[in-house]
């Protein structure tokens, strides 16, 4: 770690928006909630619904350290989530209807990144247009309606308390633990990195880093597939929309976590402030129940007050 | 020849781009502990010489040898497998990875635990190895970007140490390096030398070629001019050498200087320090310097391009450090980064011809195309840009051409002080003298020009007056028969030179 | 005077115990989204009642309109609040379903309004049925059309409750008027610009059709506009809700008929009965209000602002 | 630019395959229904291109256009006069704007999520303006804005023609446009040009809150209602329309020609797709389709061009 800056906790160094935005929120919403906001099932239920940021934004955070982004997750999770529910109706069993999803997204992504690597083609264009792939399929398969009596297991899945944990909390922290050690103790990892950070660096040392471009989109769809069939269960039903706009939070939350989108910067853990800074700010909202349009503004003030805030600026003197 | 074989060689290596004979039949050794410096002036042919020896490029006559054997370098990987690595002037570093997987990029596998993970302690210990190796007492976990440009270049060294690298190319390692960490680099290259390895040397200042070079090639418009041992040659013999026949370009006749048309007063930025300079109108002057000695960094601050202390004044009134102010009192600026900072390359030759005038060639706010086109093509036939036409992408133009439309550009907006960055570099012979020419013209017709240049014959041959910087600070001013490239050089590489020149 | 004050009460009566406040009583109230103003009628009524038996209401809508996801985590957020009751409705009926049986296992009472959310101890459903009240506008208009003609529906959200009820009430319609022939049927997203270019292309295809059923207001309204620029303003129009801005096209003749669902009147009765249910009142399991047909005759009654609305009286305990 | 004649030809292509697959596309009155329905989508998409061509990004179009005609309703409400309405509309979607141009170019936050803050911003405020009404019912003058005729061709096809020919004098023949050109294509290049970098940021993001504006006159006078999150189902194909116009997300390149081709193609497709009576359902699949297919394209011309 530096030496210079020393002084401050890693998470207001590194990703200042979302440490700030995190310790003031809870401090407003523990304040002025009398207890509610930090009760043990209003935890419970806010860490699930991070948790469900987090199995997208953490993928996120690699495609963003390649300097792209991907568009296409939040319609992906509707289509991967319909192929989920109709494989368990035709019979196959949740690991079936597992695979099935997971496939659903390893082919999105390979399309993904295909076209982004190889063809050189801008990421917001590509996965823009695969965004409407998935969501016009996920539509059409259905005729926009949800899919559902394929039993209880994914619902089950989604309640389940591993000890005090939530499943989904504990899928999100065992997906932040794999994630944390691809990036962080991988050669992958450091190849990731270096496609942001200096593509040039990675043609000297020999390394294919096309081929480490594509394969963070297809890891970014594969955890979208992932992440759609533990909302599944949590909607007990496969909508086909369910999740349009969630590849937005997951941005933010990336973004926020102190990732920039230019040169390789970037922290995981970060990424797991910023969706909390997201969770938080949605649940205390709600916990305080604010007037419904002015959580609308609340959340678009939060993205650009964190970020101004994180934007380091430089000083001027010659005027 | 007798004796154990070369690490390295190039036997008759030749190399030609369109319109340039880059390299011309060179031959180089490099034998184990031994520091070869290469010396010569810009456009000797260099850069092309290392970027053969780095597997960057493949000659198209002669052949490369290692260890006595033929080799042919498919890619700059398969260079460093065979022993050789470069370090480059502009680095490679990936600036959010740290210290340790920089060193190790691309053969992280070597460290791979049972689990296939990273062994992070014995991938840090022998990050650490490699730092101490080059005297780098950065943590090992630190990012890249933390480390400043002397520290990068001593990870660089590192990471070529750390593959066993045989033979390390080090281009102008000292460029941006301050005296002591120089020192500090000299001492590894000295130990590296201990212990076998050889170096090629890149460089031009002479203290450092007398302090290291075991052997020194002298190299001139792509050829070897001179093959000498240690002590052959006192620093003058050497300019001499580079530089060729005393001074072959003839110098126009001064011109008697008109008012002072700019004035910067202790202007400080990053990169110079209390710089003071004037330009007079119809004046050529020169801003000679080695590279990292803070000549773009001054243009820059004139143009307001970066912000710093101190005052720039145009005409006596005060100029605030704004590129838009700047441009539109008359300042013109001609990028060394002709690619990223001068022009638009998916932008048809008219605009980036146009750019900086669009706005005085608009009536009422309209631009009509018939006027800009009118404009575009006569400065493509003022100019002699070569071109199928104005509508056609700049990025397709040759290098001359392409700097011509970046000229044109403020031909077009009249600028009366030029400021221009290394304006041939990359420019062939032809275009060369057409914007030798263009500059010489415009200080005719009472324009004040400040020039940049690394080749000194052509600073000598075009400045009537040039300032010389070293580390940021304006050590000196030299003008008619006194500007000298060997004068220059002397003022530029240090003092140690000048003393050991009259010795 | 209100012309249809009467409920549907599916019990027998008992006497109202002594009202009893609790110390608080904040009912959380759900709705789909900010942009539909039935449901605006519909959090209007819910305050009104809440405010005549002093208690106090907290609104959850989603700040993205009906999102499914926002408005799973509003329900577990809910539960955390842990308010004295709740009035629910679904976005997504079996959506969220897991999550309002989690709330009523946190031990919240609630009441279900609007339309039905799935198989769970509620207290009482307040609503309407949506299937006949499609069943009843469509017959409207196709004896207005006497019962032989091409019509256009104009769909909801395929997959919602409502929507899906509606269209079903008319396709049933439909089949009970074998002169009827249904031209086109797409779904407009209970949105007005979606509804507007649909009716503008449908239009071109066929040159005459000669009625429209929309499932809600907004639909009706986007239909109307397009078939006026087209010249095509004879073409009956009918549609659900009864918002006032729907009841105006009434009394102007621009929609023929619309079949009568009032969210302030399940606001209302819905906030009544989850406050006296606090109480220890034995409320109705089920209270199905009735749907009117609102025509330029007895239209001004729907005309008044929310507002400026009275609740109907309490519907008895039982 | 190269490629619009092999958009325009996509155009017609499509034109010609639903003429001949449907009895009601090809004619006079339909065609002008599908101008008709093109024009909003691209007054909305018209201010986007000029801010993607100077580099930049604007995801806020869409909410704007809902605030600044909510605002407008509003404005028409309270005071009964037409001309306060376009004034708050156009006022409206200039703030808005102007407030994406200075975080952009003067706060200097990323244009991605400068303008994903605004989306939210603006939305709520119109949540909270609307409060769950719908404001309805504007006079004539108004209203000729959306469902008038002038000449036999509907108005708001002739505000688009309108603002397409003004963009295109902007970008082509102004010397602002032509900054606004190089600044996208390389902004270090621009600066160093003198460009005011900053005020053409700030200029384009202001242009394209300002047609926002004029898209939510069209919308009221065509709606005749305004409500909360009425813009909302514009954004993506907006953005699409953009894009399928061959408008590069790398700045510096493309135009309005291409932008109006492209809200063709898209209304084009839906108009066919109803009149063929597909399902809605489709929709997002076909505008995907045909955004991959332009990419492909341009990939393709570019690498035999080059």
């Amino acid at each position: 770690m530096p030496m210079a800056e020393r002084a401050l906790p890693a998470p207001f160094r590194r990703a200042p928006g979302a440490a700030v935005a995190l310790v003031v929120l809870v401090a407003i919403f523990a304040a002025s909630s009398g207890g509610r906001f930090l009760s043990v099932g209003n935890l419970v239920s806010l860490s699930s619904q991070v948790a469900l940021l987090l199995l997208v934004a953490l993928p996120m955070t690699f495609v963003v350290l390649t300097e792209g982004l991907d568009l296409s997750v939040g319609a992906l999770m509707g289509l991967a989530g319909v192929v989920a529910a109709t494989a368990m109706l035709g019979g196959w069993g949740v690991p079936g209807a597992l695979l099935a999803a997971l496939g659903t997204g390893l082919v999105l992504g390979a399309v993904n990144g295909a076209l982004i690597a190889w063809g050189g083609m801008p990421a917001f264009v590509v996965t823009l247009g695969t965004m409407g792939l998935a969501e016009g399929l996920a539509l059409a398969v259905t005729d926009g309606e949800p899919v559902s009596g394929f039993g209880d297991a994914p619902r089950l899945a989604w309640q389940a308390m591993i000890g005090p944990v939530p499943l989904p909390v504990a899928v999100a922290a065992a997906l932040y633990a794999l994630l944390h050690l691809l990036l962080y103790r991988t050669p992958f990892g450091a190849h990731v990195v270096a496609v942001g950070g200096n593509r040039e660096a990675l043609r000297l040392a020999g390394i294919r880093g096309r081929a480490v471009h594509a394969a963070v989109y297809v890891l970014s769809a594969s955890c979208a597939a992932l992440a759609a069939f533990l909302l599944v269960g949590r909607t007990n039903a496969a909508h086909p929309t369910v999740a349009l706009g969630v590849e937005f939070d997951a941005i933010v939350a990336v973004v926020l976590g102190g990732t920039s989108f230019e040169r390789g910067q970037g922290w995981l853990f970060g990424t797991v402030l910023g969706a909390a800074a997201i969770g938080v700010l949605r649940n205390g909202l709600n916990v305080l129940a604010v007037d419904p349009s002015l959580q609308v503004v609340a959340v678009g003030l939060l993205a650009i007050l964190a970020l101004v805030a994180g934007n380091r600026r430089g000083g001027r003197a010659r005027t | 020849m007798n004796g154990p074989a070369p690490l390295m060689a190039l036997r008759g290596v030749g190399k030609s781009f369109p319109g340039v004979r880059a390299l011309d039949g060179v031959d180089l050794e490099v034998f184990a502990g031994e520091v070869h410096v290469i010396l010569g002036q810009n456009g000797a042919g260099k850069s092309t010489l290392i970027r053969i020896l780095g597997g960057a490029c493949r000659p198209d006559e002669g052949h490369v040898e290692a260890d006595g054997r033929r080799v042919a370098f498919a890619s700059p990987a398969m260079a460093a497998r065979m022993g050789v690595a470069v370090i480059h002037q502009e680095l490679t570093a990936v600036p959010h990875l740290d210290l340790a997987r920089n060193i190790f990029l691309g053969r992280e596998a070597a460290f791979r635990n049972r689990l296939g993970l990273l062994d992070l302690g014995a991938m840090r210990a022998a990050a650490r190895r490699a730092l101490d190796a080059v005297g780098l007492r950065a943590d090992v976990r630190t990012e890249a970007a933390a480390l400043d440009v002397a520290g990068q270049q001593l990870l660089e060294i590192a990471k070529a140490l750390s593959q066993d690298s045989r033979v390390l190319v080090m281009d102008e390692p000292t460029a941006s390096l301050s005296v002591p960490e120089a020192e500090r680099l000299f001492a590894i290259i000295r130990r590296l030398r201990g212990e076998g390895h050889g170096i090629v040397y890149i460089s031009h200042r002479m203290p450092e070629v007398k302090a290291l070079g075991d052997r020194i090639t002298v190299m001139r418009d792509g050829r070897r001019v001179a093959l000498l041992r240690r002590g052959e040659a006192g620093a003058d013999a050497l300019v001499a050498m580079m530089v060729g026949r005393a001074v072959a370009l003839s110098r126009p006749p001064a011109q008697t200087p008109g008012a002072v048309l700019l004035e910067a007063e202790g202007l400080s930025a990053p990169g110079i320090a209390d710089a003071s300079i004037r330009l007079r109108a119809g004046e050529v002057v020169g801003l000679a310097g080695l590279v990292g000695s803070g000549r773009t960094e001054l243009l820059r601050a004139l143009f307001g391009a970066e912000r710093g202390a101190g005052a720039v004044r145009l005409g006596g009134r005060p100029l605030p450090a704004d590129p838009v102010r700047a441009a539109a009192a008359g300042l013109g600026l001609v990028p060394e980064d002709r690619k990223r900072q001068g022009l638009a390359l998916g932008r048809p030759v008219r605009d980036n011809l146009l750019s900086a005038s669009f706005r005085r060639l608009a009536r009422r706010g309209v631009a009509w195309p018939a006027r800009l086109e009118r404009e575009a093509r006569s400065l493509v036939s003022r100019l002699s840009i070569r071109t199928a036409g104005t509508g056609v992408r700049v990025g397709t133009l040759s290098g001359g051409n392409q700097q011509k439309c970046v000229f044109g550009r403020w031909l077009s907006a009249e600028a009366r002080i030029l400021l221009l960055d290394e304006p041939t570099r990359g420019v062939d012979v032809a275009a060369k003298a057409e914007i030798h020419a263009t500059i010489r013209a415009r200080a005719g017709s009472g324009c004040a020009v400040l020039l940049v240049s690394s080749e000194l014959p052509e600073l000598i041959h075009l400045c009537d007056r040039a300032y010389v910087l070293r580390d940021g600070r304006i050590v000196g001013e030299l003008a008619g028969a006194a500007l000298t490239e060997a004068a220059v050089l002397r003022l530029a590489v240090a003092q140690e030179a000048q003393a050991h020149a009259h010795g | 005077m209100r012309r249809v004050t009467a409920a549907l009460v599916l019990a027998t009566m008992l006497a109202a115990p002594p009202t009893a406040r609790a110390a608080d009583e904040t009912i959380a109230a759900f709705s789909k989204n900010q942009v539909d103003p039935h449901f605006e009628g519909l959090r209007i009524g819910v305050d009104q009642a809440a405010a005549a038996l002093g208690a106090t209401v907290r609104h959850y809508v989603p700040t993205r309109p009906n999102n499914i996801a926002e408005a799973t985590s509003q329900l577990e957020d809910v539960v955390a609040a842990h308010p004295a009751a709740a009035l629910f409705m679904a976005v997504d009926a079996r959506a969220q379903l897991p999550g309002v049986q989690r709330l009523i296992a946190s031990g919240v009472p609630v009441v279900n309004y609007n339309d039905r959310a799935g198989d769970a101890p509620f207290v009482s459903y307040v609503g309407q049925d949506d299937f006949a009240l499609g069943k009843a506008i469509a017959l409207h208009l196709f004896d207005h059309l006497g019962g032989r003609g091409g019509v256009v529906i104009l769909e909801g959200v395929r997959g919602s409750t409502t929507g899906d009820d509606r269209r079903r009430g008319f396709e049933a319609a439909a089949r009970e008027r074998p002169g009827i022939r249904i031209l086109a049927s797409q779904p407009a997203n209970f949105q007005r610009l979606p509804a507007l270019q649909a009716m503008e292309n449908i239009m071109q295809r066929y040159p005459r059709i000669d009625g429209v059923i929309a499932a809600a207001d907004a639909m009706a309204l986007g239909a109307v506009e397009a078939l006026a620029a087209a010249g095509r303003a004879n073409v009956p129009v009918v549609s659900i809700n009864g918002v006032p801005e729907a009841v105006e096209a009434v009394r102007d003749g621009r929609i023929l008929a619309i079949a009568e669902f009032n969210g302030f009147r399940i606001g209302c009765v819905a906030a009544n009965l989850a406050i006296r249910h606090l109480r220890g009142e034995n409320v109705p399991r089920e209270v199905l209000l009735p749907g009117a047909i609102i025509t330029r005759a007895n239209m001004a009654e729907w005309l008044v602002p929310f507002a400026q609305r009275r609740c109907p009286p309490p519907i008895p305990a039982t | 630019m190269n490629a619009l004649p092999a958009r325009i030809g996509a155009l017609l292509l499509l034109a010609l395959a639903l003429s001949l697959a449907t009895e009601g596309f090809a004619t006079a009155t339909n065609l002008l229904n599908v101008l008709r329905q093109a024009s909003l989508l691209f007054l909305v998409a018209s201010g986007l291109t000029l801010v993607i061509i100077g580099g930049g990004l604007d995801l806020s179009v869409a909410a704007n256009l809902t605030l600044s005609a909510c605002t407008a309703a509003l404005a028409f409400k309270a005071t009964g006069s037409v001309a306060a309405a376009v004034a708050t509309a156009l006022g409206c979607g200039l703030a808005v704007g102007l407030l994406n141009g200075l975080l952009v170019a003067v706060v200097r936050v990323p244009a991605f999520l400068a303008t994903y803050g605004t989306l939210w911003i603006a939305s709520g405020a119109a949540y909270w303006l609307m409060a769950g009404r719908v404001v309805y019912g504007f006079p004539p003058a108004l209203r000729g804005l959306g469902t008038g005729f002038v000449l036999g061709v509907p108005t708001p096809v002739w505000i688009m023609l309108a603002v397409a020919v003004a963009g295109g004098a902007f970008l082509f023949l102004s010397a602002a446009g032509r900054e606004v050109f190089f600044t996208g294509a390389n902004e270090e290049a621009a600066r160093l040009s003198g460009i005011p970098v900053r005020r053409r940021r700030i200029l384009v993001y202001g242009l394209s809150g300002l047609m926002c504006g004029v898209a939510a006159l069209v919308y009221l006078g065509r709606v005749n209602a305004a409500e909360a999150g009425l813009g909302d189902p514009l954004l993506l194909p907006a953005v699409a329309a953009v894009l399928i116009g061959g408008t590069s997300l790398f700045g510096g390149a493309g135009g309005l020609a291409g932008t109006l081709v492209g809200a063709l193609i898209l209304t084009t497709v839906t108009n066919g797709l109803n009149l063929l009576d597909v399902g809605a359902a489709w929709h997002p699949f076909v505008t995907g389709t045909i955004i991959l297919a332009a990419l492909g394209a341009d990939a393709l011309l570019a690498r035999r061009g080059a």
